[in-house]
């Protein structure tokens, strides 16, 4: 396999006490809201499993594990820049700074969620932080290739971000989006979320080389493979290339090897992973890292931890209760906002 | 259709059976798509198959529609029979030129000398808070594009005999199936859409309708799950004198004209009824061949119901809202006979 | 319309500058697609346009309609007006997800939060022997799609109308060009095509079909190149005493229900011609709308002339037959008037 | 640009003299071919430029200049080996032993054509060859990706070809058609005919990288360049890449440099392209190149290669005879051949 285009980083981005705490409590968040939902999801799908049932209907694929790849690259954004997700996307839009109750409420299809109730958890937008996901895997790669061709053009300095997992690298959408970006030096950073699955089919079998970031070459552009869900490291490598793209430098193609510790979707039987996959994962939860690489650095103590958790936990909670007691549409407004 | 309830099976475990009986006797049938192998299916269709036929016959593929499509393509032409699962309908946008202008005019570009018998499954239809993107119906778009035919089962007998002859078919075949009819876990369907299914493999010739319940106050086409809202109103109706007669078309393409022209005949009054958004679709085609061949007959306005033109949205008032429910078809056929 | 021929201009005359005059007004507004650039866009609509704006708002791109859609998308979503010429519009398929999936639902999914003014220009129709994959009409399948406005104009004064228009929508639409209209070397078109064309901008409003001739005994409804068509035609039939009414849609999304109802109000008669196939389509639209809202009017079926669900062939002769000929629109009023 | 998976290749493939005048003989007719339905083409389009008038209408693509890329690949193809081409396809028919005058008489528009007048220049298929064609850029890639899938499973040693052009390359479905035939380690070769110009873009422009073979390390597959439309260099890296696909050795890109000697289609302007371009592409004719080769190898006399070009244009006419004399098919026939 070439690596040839892999360039050696540098410890350009410099790491502060407030930025890893602040990361850390954005990864707590993101954990918490994960599995608050999860729990609620459950509730009214018993005893017949009726995935429209309940306060949060439809499909649920939950972020769990995957914090890291959110939360080490939005750090560097503002609102300016630019975020197309996939369908798996509740860590990015946490992570980009999206209003933690209008999310929720989106999830639980009420009135004053981000999209009304019309959008639901795949497809969320939030234009004023400049945040979507989608629902077709591999489409919002370019859409970051477009707003980045508009900052160009109206000679701003912001940035976008194509998020996509590994499964979504062997659309030829990705293709086409890398060499456009590549041809018109955008500043985009394409970030490949290796979670080593595409719902029950193993990167192994679907991805023809075993690092999505060895593409880069075809494009001549950057690649940098992160293995090991490492959140400093993810920190590093983005912040370097968002730099550079904010420099006119052009494209970033990044792969992070992460975790999902659910199933594709909630309720997936998931048999097809090895049983003790996911306890090997957890093993490695990318909290405890975190929180242990910063209590033996010095800049965080176990108390100052749980009052992170618990901070968080407070803030979910607040938007989990906005969101159950906001109310539904009207019916009659399915009808609105086809066209503006 | 099956009167006596021997061997009730879910329309997935059907049309998995189907797939079964047809592998076993012609070894160039092979299955592929995401999910079609251990998984058994996202909709259940290949269930067992991965565990009988092994991963050359039922292939999982990359998310690759469109390559995937193509090479179904590429097989058939040498001589192969592949069936290609693409999960939902909605993902047909990434492999439409695979499908509408490959698969579709490949024989007729060929003038006649190639022949793709290619079957690609579909799930459609909402009901189940899936939102925008993984709720559609899409069929019209399919029956729109001359060289494919378009095949809508909405119980599992039908859902057998049709898949059989599918696959017997030396023509492309989108076959359409309807999530809240599917029966898979997590998707519970009506009870009548669970029917008996004969073990021994049958076919259901393309084009050819089927008359749910006969009736002669007024015709009620549909397709897929709104068939079962129909027999549901039409219960609603009967209660009160009215007595609808309830086509389920089974495919669009061919599209049994006949059927429906015959019932308007006898009903003078139309209406149909579309899961599919309104316009540009489904019930205008039908209206449109009504309006033409059995203008004489009519003695009301035809009438349509379907998605009333917006995207199908998450909240569930919402989308209970825009898609037909029995009531509406109650109170619409109640406009329409006063 | 114009009546006075002071400065006729071929359509994609009129359309190159249509965009040059709001590109002077609005620099969000630029162009992107495959030859739009010193080419000049292989219809011509992009003339002059890469000299006087340069190759940063006259962008040339590869040959990736789904990754440039796209970008279009993501570039509205931050304020730019995006042009995209897909040349044919044949080649939606390999953009269609971009298209039906984002372009038309993003607005409707973001709780019209997202707006995404994007035009996108493709060119539709036979009449060239360009064969089945450069010959189709497909307005129909956008038109389906909820969130999607759907213009074709069919002389150069609505074409530069419709296009300033277009572009000053909020809304995505798709802007349909006749390879039969447009008039650039090598595709000629008919002289009724090219219209007066007034220097200053002005706009025509999306919605508002046009009556081409005003008559009492039959409505023929019909856009682009089937406009005038049934204009011969109905030349032909006034030789006759029979006094046909046309009207031009403009627009398929959204639809002048009104001006055609009203025709056939007048008229007693409908008949649709469309170049689109025949199935699913316009005509099933049309044809619907008619014998829900102004069945009470009806004298006669409604009848429909359109491609009768085969791929367009590439030879001479074949073509011309599928294709609806003045000819045919002709026999088939003569039908309808017995 | 990483060149890791470039193979070194050996001279596997020994060429034989008959085999050398077969190719030129084959480069001849295809030229002949080309140049005579370029003339017919310009009848009855004059006063009025029509592209539908005269005895050939609608588009024509030439591919004189482009010889060597289907000769050399197609002369080691069986009629069972699977070829999917594009747009441009005339040279790749003939190559590969499409009947030249069903060939011409599908592209008058004829019901002896090869498809009865129904498919017309781009879309020529001929099942007995194998051969198809393709009026949607990119589309046929995966076409020999699915031929070759079925030769696999059947248990064959037949491969498959796709050809596609410099342009082709940027489409999504290039990128998947790639991957699939790497994790199914198919026998499909992959051709990319680089004459440097998708109609008015070059391939400077529309490529991120200089060379698509270039791409092939993004699917871990060997990728060759060959420069300077080098017909015997073809002849050798085809022999060897086919008979590795043969053998179950799986997929190559190889990328062809190529001469485009007229426009993007016949009428094309060419605006775009230098005025002295096709002069300097002229000077280095392929055909010219190989007959040299080939008289001072000792292989070909003066007299012999006029022999040659006898033959080549005594086959041409009466192949474009059979077009011109042959009825046009019966304008119901339309209505035929939709569904099998
Ligand atoms: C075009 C398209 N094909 C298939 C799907 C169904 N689908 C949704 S998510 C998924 C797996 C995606 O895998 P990956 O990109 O790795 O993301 P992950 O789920 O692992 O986060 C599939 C097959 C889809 N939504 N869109
Ligand atoms: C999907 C699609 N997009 C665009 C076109 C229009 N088109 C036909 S050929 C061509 C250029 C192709 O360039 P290349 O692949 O390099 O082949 P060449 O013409 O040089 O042989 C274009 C843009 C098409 N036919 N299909
Ligand atoms: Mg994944
Ligand atoms: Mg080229």
């Amino acid at each position: 396999m070439s690596h040839i285009l892999r360039v050696e980083w540098f410890m350009v981005v410099e790491l502060r006490k407030e930025t890893a705490i602040e990361m850390l409590y954005t990864m707590l968040k993101i954990r918490k809201f994960e599995e608050t939902i999860k729990d609620i999801y459950a509730e009214g799908k018993k005893p017949v499993f009726d995935l429209s049932a309940g306060p949060i209907p439809g499909f649920l694929h939950l972020s769990a594990g995957q914090e890291p790849a959110a939360v080490g690259v939005c750090i560097h954004l503002r609102a300016d820049d630019f975020v197309s997700a996939a369908h798996r996307a509740h860590h990015i839009a946490i992570a980009k700074g999206v209003d933690l109750k209008r999310l929720a409420a989106e999830i639980f299809g009420k009135k004053t969620g981000l999209c009304k109730g019309k959008g639901g958890h795949m497809h969320l937008f939030d234009p004023q932080k400049n945040f979507s996901s989608n629902g077709i895997v591999g489409a919002s790669f370019p859409h970051a290739v477009g707003a980045a061709l508009a900052y160009k053009m109206q000679g701003k300095d912001s940035v976008a971000v194509a998020y996509g997992g590994d499964g979504a690298a062997n659309q030829g959408i990705f293709h086409e989006a890398l060499n456009l970006a590549a041809i018109w030096k955008l500043p985009v950073i394409f970030v490949i979320e290796d979670n080593s699955w595409a719902l029950s089919f193993p990167k192994r079998l679907s991805t023809a080389i075993s690092r999505n970031s060895d593409r880069a070459s075809a494009y001549g552009i950057p690649g940098v493979f992160i293995p090991d869900n490492d959140l400093f490291r993810i920190f590093e490598v983005a912040g370097e290339a968002i730099k550079r793209a904010r420099e006119g430098g052009g494209p970033t193609l990044i792969e992070i090897e992460t975790y999902r510790f659910y199933g594709h979707y909630v309720g997936d039987p998931e048999r097809y992973r090895a049983k003790d996959e996911v306890e090997k994962l957890r093993a490695k939860d990318p909290i405890n890292r975190v929180k242990e690489q910063l209590i033996r650095k010095g800049w965080l103590t176990d108390k100052e931890f749980e009052e992170l958790v618990f901070r968080a936990s407070a803030e979910v909670d607040e938007a989990i209760n906005f969101a159950r007691e906001s109310p539904y549409p009207d019916p009659e407004e399915a009808l609105q906002d086809v066209f503006a | 259709m099956a009167s006596v309830a021997e061997r009730r099976l879910r329309m997935y475990r059907a049309i998995a059976e189907a797939i079964d009986q047809e592998m076993e006797r012609d070894n160039t049938i092979f299955v592929m798509g995401e999910d079609v192998g251990a998984y058994g299916g996202v909709f259940g269709i290949t269930r067992g198959l991965y565990q009988k036929y092994g991963p050359e016959y039922v292939r999982d593929t990359p998310i690759s529609e469109a390559g995937v499509i193509g090479a179904a393509i590429g097989a058939a032409a040498v001589g192969m029979r592949p069936i290609v699962d693409l999960q939902f309908v909605d993902f047909v946008g990434v492999c439409f030129d695979q499908i509408f202008n490959q698969l579709a005019k490949i024989h007729y570009m060929s003038g006649g000398n190639v022949k793709l018998p290619v079957v690609i499954t579909a799930a459609i239809g909402g009901g189940l808070s899936f939102a925008a993107h993984h709720s559609q119906v899409l069929y019209s778009i399919f029956a729109h594009v001359p060289g494919l035919k378009v095949v809508v089962p909405s119980n599992s007998y039908d859902a057998k005999g049709l898949m059989i002859q599918s696959i017997r078919d030396d023509n492309p075949v989108i076959y359409c199936i309807h999530k809240r009819l599917i029966g898979v876990p997590g998707m519970p369907c009506p009870e009548t859409a669970i029917t008996h299914v004969p073990e021994e493999p049958y076919t259901i010739p393309l084009g050819k309708a089927s008359i749910k319940r006969e009736g002669k106050d007024v015709t009620i086409v549909a397709a897929a799950l709104m068939v079962h809202r129909a027999i549901e109103a039409a219960e609603m109706l009967s209660r009160e004198g009215i007595d609808a007669e309830i086509i389920d078309v089974r495919t669009l393409v061919p599209l049994d004209k006949d059927t429906i022209i015959n019932s308007v005949k006898k009903t003078g009054r139309l209406l149909i009824v579309d899961e599919d958004y309104k316009s540009y679709g489904m019930t205008g085609e039908i209206a449109a061949i009504v309006a033409e061949e059995a203008w004489e007959y009519l003695d009301a306005p035809i009438r349509r119901l379907a998605v009333p033109d917006v995207p199908i949205p998450f909240s569930r008032p919402l989308e209970d809202y825009v898609i037909p429910s029995a009531e509406k078809i109650y109170k619409t056929v109640k406009e329409m006979i006063k």
